[in-house]
């Protein structure tokens, strides 16, 4: 086991190594691309399974982290020299295979979805790039490192979002996705440089010396800073600026929604399960310096940064769904419900602690992915139609799909009992609850729940119940050729087995995770604190109360949503959404996502346009004037100059040279290319020198 | 009168009978004969040296001769290919006809 | 002052007189042959038989076979114009005069020759072998090179320019005009 | 018994050099050597004329002359005494005093070359330390000789005669010179003498230790043999004296006696390059088996001189003439860069100690030198076969 | 491979010169004087006069008409016509040349005078062997040299002289039966002049209707004549004409 700890380093080569290859290979060479790719994950998962038997193992002697570190030099710097380091922690394992058995599956299914794209060499190697980054973040020991594969990350996604750059939506999108991440990377960046001036190292475990471990974390608590804020909470906070970019919470979540322009399996691996789930990991994986260097106790977060942590997540949660409601598209539902999701995985964290938000990051991670790749199968069955007007009646037409799909949902919605979504949302619920600093996290949570439970059945009535609105209508293509698919109904027909067995799979997943994280045998919270799990139902009548209420919310929001959509099912593509007849005003505000955009156009990008302006004029007259004032004065020098060599010089100078060639042309009679005539002046020149030394011979 | 006087005495008088062949002579070939007078004195005077000179066992002079004798012969080819370039652009060898190289 | 340096020094003095004083060049040509043959002689009797023997291979066989060849080829030897500059000899007689002024006096006047204590020992050839091999490695390699080069330059020289810079004839292989 | 029938002719000239006081003897024994050699062979030129004729009448089913002295061995001195009485025509534009010196220019170096050749065991002219080198330098000084025959007898055709011949001697003395320098580097001297000593059977072995019994020394055999037959300007390389093209080459103005030593130095040429081939490669006057070391040195030296001889005439009897830009690519792109191999081959071979594993390492070598350049040379130009093209034919169809 | 062509020719030349030791007709040469090729039968070197019998003067058959001498090409010819005559051949007389002189040096035996001379007289010898030290006298040849026995021609022409002999015998034979016939027809003229007047009238009516030609009777046809069978194709019904000897078919 110990084998696997030391090579961990080769999950995130493997991706990176196919990445390259696939990058080389021609166009047509695409089979091969594909399995050089899944090939890479498939490796990457057996050998994070190993991992995680390896932290098992560790688990089984106690010891306080199973963990396995394993720094070096990147390179000598005088006489210091750059540590990097890679480290297998009970966290990091769980991530691992989540990531590698998450990607895995959406590689199979993207096989199928990307069949009749002619780029598909491309999109496999972004994929494979984006895979081991990802994986590099996981098991990262060093911040600089984390920083190094977060941006590798975020141009992956680039990639991967604008990956159909020949339409101009998608890279704009790619664009606005990339920038909007950069200001939170930003953060993150200042974050590490204050860490580095302040600890001196990045490393988060050096056996004693890491900025992570006791002696450097009191450190930081210590140094204060002008506002009361200690060092560590100040860290913390620039961290969580840099995950929120990057986890597209409130004030930058704007990216992410039109990330959807990109193919669905980007989305499904990208802002459903992996990239997005980077933050939480992050704030997860720095969650000492999260506690103000204080190891308090769970629940009783009372330092800064976890309280902004919760507010920002209960926020982001509410928010997004309130925006879910309205939107027509069926992946920017999704979109905004992972957002709403990640703000509860931050409220689990700033409440609850590392084991919750991460129990609810891990399983959001397997449905959200199952359903975003529903959403795909049901976009590519649809022949790429994605809005959901012009869907309906799917439930005869993939049956398949449709059961994956009802089971991602229900998981996601939280109803009770079997699907996993329940449990991790009932924990974030129950930590929120017993959160000292206040209790509005908790109701907004709530809400959040209730509003998640409606948007998702508002979306099963519009998609898979009524009748296939899909029949006459205006061709959305992605430009790419339209497959001609036989079938009823305008051809829509249930996907082919490499995309549908993903989805089983998922969805089995999803039913099994919720397991782990019950009340009554809490294993995966054990297993990340490091200490054995025993089942006892006495916790699970304490925490009874707390699932009455989200059973209840849940039970509310499916109802409204089916009274609502549900009962009479949507007539014509056209008409008019049920709430929008009857909230107008409040429905068209949240389909134009209540004009967040706008406000940014407004304020940011002016703000950016006047500076620009500013720059330009500066730059025009200062510099501009500058140089015009050089050319002047030489100019001026030139003309002095020449003034004065004609007078001075020349005069003086001319005369001598007249006399030079005078003398020049005196000597050249001596020289009138005769070779015999050169050969004479030899001769005498020896005869000369032979007489002299003689002469001076004799006499000396 | 030491052993070596009369083959220098002979070396002196090839010399000066090539200096004077030389500078007499118009036909830039016998020019070059002239040179090659006065390059075997040099190689003869080498070797006569060598021969009654005081110590001739690392044979320097008798080498000296050798390679001389080599240079010689690149040198003659090379100055008869310059009298052939030349008499391709003059029509004629004589060295009165080179003379544009002057003040 | 063996009888034979008297033959030989003879025929060179001979030779090199011809070679200056003829009127056709080709005649100068061969008796400057008599002086290469003279000169060998001489080294022989000096005891440097690799060297005679050189000369004559050297000179001989190849420079003189060169200086004829040039002649024909620059169509000298007719005598079509007068050999000798007026006044040339005058003023070359000068000059050599005045060398030989110069050596002659710095000759006689040598003296305190330390004759050589141990007697002669003549080098076989391959006590040259091995000097050339050891000693004088350096000057050997160099000797190849300047002789490379001569080569090569002899041959661009010596062969008709061409437009193209191309040594030699043209890609169709006429002439080059003169 | 054996030995003295050896040293018979030592014996002799000591006899005579005895008979004369001290001081003139090495005059005498000089003079005497020179004799004997110069009148064995002039006679030998003699037989050689007649034994050519005869043997290439033979080659080409006819008979040969056989009217003059029995089966017309005296038929040399018949074109002896034809030459001698046939009357000197000198031309009158000719250069008379270069006219009158060529044939001896040429003959002087030829007979010279002589000097160093050893016909039997201690039976050499001049011992000395660079004989080999001496016969080179000898044998360079023809060409100059060619000239002056050329040159000074006013002809066009003999002018052209002169300038093919020595640009063809010019070119095969490279290869002629560079073929012994293997010889030289495994014998260690340059003395012919010297030559013959380490060519001679050791006193254990049976064989004796010629250089042809090497793969490189076969190699340089034939190179030294071809180019010896482009310096005497015989059988396939006799341009020069093409009578169908340039009616007699250098000696057309030469009559009676003077074409007669023309003919002469052609022939000691001969004998001397072929004297040349048997010391350095066919082990001179050793007996090729130990055990035949009972027949007198001198007797094999001549043996292997005649059979050399009788090679001259027999390649003379077979091959066309060579064109002239054949004759100068063979020189330069086939003889010369195959005996530049030989010298590293030479050295390897020395290095490996010259047993079985030289001759695996050599032959090879020397083989695909040899195939390679063969192909080089002969290749390119393949000898298509002339197609004829009518008038109307191309252009109808 | 270079050199292969080479070796192939020494191999021949050597096969040759070994071979022509062992067996010697592989050897073309002729040793000339002692060993002779055998001349062609139409070889020919420079004209001859035949004569037949042993004595010249009386069997020469020119008779001096002079067609060789204006035919010849380069006159070298010089005849000067007899005064007398002798009878031929045949009895009758003929002149005969005097003087009849061939310059040998001029002559280019290109045999025209043999081809004009309707005697025979004049045929092409085979001897070739002619130097002289003399010039000119040596090479002008009188009648006596030029005068050869016919058995001479017969040696060196053997199948043209076997010819001419045939037609020469015919013509005797011609000669004598014609003879005969003329002293038999005088014989008969002078009888039957005397009782002939009274029948002339009666067969000149006769021969009128006959066509011309028909022979009288068949002359018996020499051997070799009449081994030469006539074209069939041309078989008409002319009787088997006897074909002329000689005469050029």
């Amino acid at each position: 086991m110990h084998a696997i700890a030391t090579h961990i380093w080769l999950i995130p080569l493997l991706p990176l190594l196919a990445a390259g290859v696939v990058a080389l290979l021609p166009k047509r060479a695409s089979t091969a691309a594909i399995g050089l790719a899944t090939g890479s994950m498939g490796l990457a998962l057996v050998l994070s399974l190993a991992a995680f038997l390896a932290t098992l193992g560790g688990h089984a002697d106690g010891a306080a982290h199973a963990t396995h570190i394993g720094n070096f030099d990147w390179f000598r710097l005088g006489t210091g020299s750059v540590r990097l380091g890679f480290l297998l922690d009970p966290l990091g394992a769980v991530m691992l295979v989540m990531v590698s058995f998450v990607g895995l599956l959406i590689f199979i299914f993207s096989i199928g979805y990307m069949a009749h794209d002619p780029n598909r060499t491309r999109f496999f190697c972004f994929l494979a790039l984006f895979a081991s980054a990802m994986l590099g973040v996981v098991v990262a020991n060093s911040l600089l490192l984390l920083f190094a594969c977060w941006e590798v990350m975020g141009v992956a996604s680039y990639l991967l979002i604008g990956f159909w750059y020949h339409k101009p939506s998608a890279a704009v999108a790619a664009k606005k996705a990339f920038l909007v991440t950069r200001i939170g990377d930003i953060g993150l960046f200042l974050g590490m440089l204050w860490m580095y001036h302040a600890t001196g190292t990045l490393l988060f475990f050096d056996d004693g010396r890491g900025c992570l471990e006791a002696d450097a974390l009191t450190q930081l608590g210590g140094t204060a800073v002008r506002g009361g804020l200690t060092a560590a909470t100040g860290i913390a906070l620039l961290l969580l600026v840099g995950a929120i970019g990057k986890s597209g919470q409130v004030p930058l979540h704007v990216w992410l929604p039109d990330a959807m322009e990109g193919p669905t399996p980007v989305s499904a691996l990208i802002h459903a399960a992996t990239m997005v789930a980077a933050g939480v990991f992050l704030v997860a994986r720095v969650f000492p310096l999260m506690t103000g260097g204080v190891d308090t106790p769970v629940g009783e977060g009372t330092s800064v940064a976890l309280q902004a942590v919760a507010g920002v997540g209960a926020l982001t949660a509410v928010f997004a769904a309130c925006l879910a409601v309205a939107q027509q598209d069926i992946k920017r539902i999704l979109a905004y419900s992972t957002v709403s999701q990640l703000g509860y995985m931050f409220l689990g964290l700033g409440t609850g602690g590392v084991a919750v938000g991460m129990f609810h990051l891990i399983t959001h991670a397997f449905f959200k992915a199952l359903l975003f790749l529903g959403a795909g199968s049901v976009i590519h069955g649809c022949h790429e139609q994605q809005d959901i007007r012009w869907m309906g009646g799917l439930r005869r037409l993939m049956p398949v799909t449709y059961a994956t799909y009802a089971v991602g949902m229900m998981a996601l919605a939280g109803v009770p009992l079997f699907f996993s979504g329940f449990w991790s949302k009932d924990e974030i619920l129950h930590a929120a609850w017993s959160w000292a600093p206040s209790r509005w996290p908790f109701v907004l949570g709530v809400v959040g729940a209730f509003l998640t439970a409606f948007y998702m059945t508002r979306q099963m009535a519009e998609v898979f119940f009524g009748q296939y609105r899909g029949g006459v209508r205006p061709h959305v293509g992605h430009g790419i050729p339209e497959a001609t698919h036989g079938g009823t109904a305008g051809g829509v027909h249930e996907s082919p087995g490499v995309m549908t067995v993903p989805l089983v799979l998922l969805a089995g997943s999803t039913l099994v995770l919720g397991w782990l994280g019950t009340p009554a045998w809490p294993w995966f919270e054990a297993y990340l604190n490091g200490h054995s799990a025993h089942l006892d139902f006495g916790r699970l009548a304490a925490a009874w109360p707390m699932m009455l209420v989200s059973v209840v919310v849940v039970a509310l929001g499916i109802g409204t949503g089916w009274w609502v959509y549900g009962r009479r099912s949507r007539v014509g593509a056209t008409a008019p959404d049920p709430l929008e007849s009857q909230f107008p005003r409040i429905f068209r505000g949240l389909q134009a996502r209540l004009y967040v955009d706008e406000l940014y156009d407004a304020t940011v990008v002016r703000l950016h346009h006047v500076v620009s302006m500013v720059c330009g004029w500066m730059d025009e007259l200062v510099l501009g004037g500058l140089v015009t004032l050089v050319g002047l004065g030489s100019r001026l020098a030139a003309f002095s100059a020449r003034s004065l060599d004609e007078l001075l010089v020349n005069l003086g100078f001319d005369a001598g040279c007249a006399s030079t060639r005078w003398g020049g042309r005196g000597f050249s009679w001596l020289q009138n290319g005769s070779a015999q005539r050169y050969l004479g002046g030899l001769g005498l020149g020896l005869a000369t020198l032979a007489i002299l030394v003689l002469w001076g011979w004799r006499h000396g | 009168m030491n052993p070596a006087q009369p083959y220098l005495f002979l070396a002196a008088a090839l010399f000066i009978i090539g200096m004077a062949g030389a500078l007499a002579r118009r036909n830039a070939i016998l020019a070059l004969v002239g040179i090659e007078l006065m390059l075997n004195a040099a190689n003869l005077s080498f070797v006569a040296f060598w021969r009654h000179g005081p110590h001739p066992d690392p044979q320097t002079g008798l080498m000296f001769a050798l390679f001389s004798i080599a240079i010689a012969g690149a040198e003659a080819a090379v100055g008869l290919a310059l009298i052939i370039a030349l008499f391709r652009h003059r029509r004629s060898v004589s060295l009165e006809a080179a003379e544009s190289l002057k003040g | 002052m063996t009888p034979w340096f008297l033959l030989f020094g003879g025929l060179v003095v001979v030779g090199a007189l011809g070679a200056m004083a003829l009127r056709n060049p080709v005649h100068c040509g061969l008796s400057l042959v008599v002086t290469f043959v003279g000169l060998a002689g001489t080294y022989l009797d000096l005891g440097a038989d690799f060297l005679g023997l050189a000369q004559i291979l050297v000179y001989v066989g190849a420079v003189a076979i060169l200086l004829v060849f040039v002649m024909l080829l620059t169509r000298t030897g007719r005598g079509e114009s007068p050999e000798v500059r007026p006044g040339g000899w005058w003023w070359g007689g000068l000059v050599a005069a005045l060398v030989a002024v110069g050596l002659v006096g710095a000759l006689a006047s040598v003296s305190g020759w330390k004759p050589r204590s141990e007697p002669m020992t003549f080098p076989t050839v391959r006590d040259l072998g091995v000097a050339l091999m050891t000693d004088f490695v350096l000057p050997l390699q160099l000797v190849g090179v300047v002789l490379t080069a001569a080569m090569i330059g002899a041959a661009i020289l010596a062969l008709p320019e061409r437009r193209g810079g191309r040594v030699g004839r043209t890609p169709k292989g006429e002439e080059p005009e003169q | 018994m054996a030995a003295n029938v050896d040293q018979i002719f030592v014996h002799l000239m000591q006899m005579m050099v005895d008979r004369v006081p001290d001081a003139v003897a090495p005059w005498v024994r000089a003079a005497v050597g020179v004799g004997a050699v110069l009148g064995l062979f002039g006679l030998l030129f003699g037989l050689t004329t007649v034994c050519e004729r005869k043997g290439i009448a033979r080659m080409q089913n006819r008979l040969g002359p056989n009217r003059v002295g029995p089966f017309g061995f005296l038929q040399f001195a018949a074109d002896g005494i034809k030459s001698l009485t046939k009357e000197d025509v000198v031309p009158r534009s000719a250069d008379r005093v270069v006219h009158y010196l060529a044939p001896l220019a040429l003959l002087t170096p030829v007979v010279l070359t002589f000097l160093v050749l050893p016909f039997g065991r201690n039976m050499v002219l001049m011992h000395v330390d660079t004989g080999l080198l001496f016969f080179f330098a000898a044998g360079a000084s023809t060409e100059l000789a060619v000239f002056m025959a050329g040159w000074s007898s006013r002809n066009k055709y003999s002018l052209l005669g002169a300038m093919r011949a020595i640009a063809q001697m010019i070119s095969y003395e490279l290869p002629f010179i560079l073929s012994t320098v293997g010889v030289v580097m495994i014998a260690g001297t340059l003395s012919t003498v010297g030559i013959v000593e380490s060519q001679a059977a050791r006193p254990g072995e049976w064989l004796a230790r010629w250089n042809l019994f090497t793969p490189w020394g076969l190699a340089a055999f034939l190179l030294f043999l071809i180019a010896a037959f482009a310096e005497a300007n015989r059988s396939p390389f006799d341009l020069p004296e093409g009578e169908s093209e340039i009616v007699a080459g250098y000696f057309i103005e030469y009559s009676g006696f003077k074409f007669a030593l023309f003919f002469m130095a052609e022939y000691l040429g001969m004998f001397a390059s072929s004297g040349m081939a048997v010391t350095l490669f066919l082990g001179g006057w050793t007996a090729p088996v130990a055990a035949l070391d009972w027949i007198p040195s001198w007797l094999w030296f001549f043996g292997k001189l005649l059979a050399l001889i009788a090679l001259f005439i027999w390649v003379r009897g077979t091959t066309p003439r060579l064109r002239m830009d054949q004759l100068m690519d063979f020189a330069w792109k086939f003889m010369l860069p195959l005996a530049l191999l030989i010298l590293p081959v030479v050295a390897v071979w020395h290095y490996l100690g010259g047993g079985w594993r030289g001759w695996l390492f050599c032959t090879p070598v020397l083989a695909a030198a040899y195939v390679l350049l063969g192909r080089a040379l002969v290749g390119r130009r393949r000898i298509q076969r002339r197609v004829y093209r009518y008038a109307g034919e191309g252009v109808a169809s | 491979m270079l050199g292969v062509g080479i070796i192939k020719g020494l191999a021949e030349t050597g096969r040759n010169f070994i071979g022509s030791y062992f067996d010697r007709d592989r050897l073309v040469t002729v040793e000339y004087p002692e060993q002779r090729v055998p001349l062609r039968e139409n070889f020919r070197q420079f004209p001859f006069l035949v004569h037949d019998g042993q004595d010249a003067a009386i069997g020469l058959r020119c008779v001096a008409c002079q067609i060789c001498e204006k035919e010849c090409p380069p006159q070298c010819i010089y005849i000067e016509k007899s005064k007398d005559k002798k009878p031929d051949h045949l009895g009758k007389p003929q002149f005969f040349p005097a003087v009849f002189n061939i310059d040998i040096s001029v002559c280019m035996s290109c045999q025209i005078c043999v081809e004009v001379c309707p005697f025979d007289a004049i045929k092409m010898d085979q001897d070739f062997e002619l130097s002289t030290a003399d010039r000119f006298g040596g090479l002008l040849l009188g009648k006596t040299q030029l005068a050869r026995p016919n058995t001479h021609f017969q040696r060196i022409h053997p199948r043209e002289a076997a010819e001419i002999d045939t037609r020469r015998a015919d013509e005797r034979q011609k000669a004598e039966a014609k003879a005969k016939a003329d002293a038999e027809a005088k014989a008969k003229a002078a009888a039957a002049a005397a009782a002939g007047t009274a029948a002339a009238t009666t067969t000149a009516a006769v021969d009128a209707a006959k066509p011309v030609g028909a022979r009288p009777a068949p002359t018996t046809v020499p051997g070799p004549a009449s081994a030469r069978a006539l074209p069939g194709a041309g078989a008409g019904t002319v009787p088997a004409a006897p074909s002329e000897p000689g005469g050029q078919v």
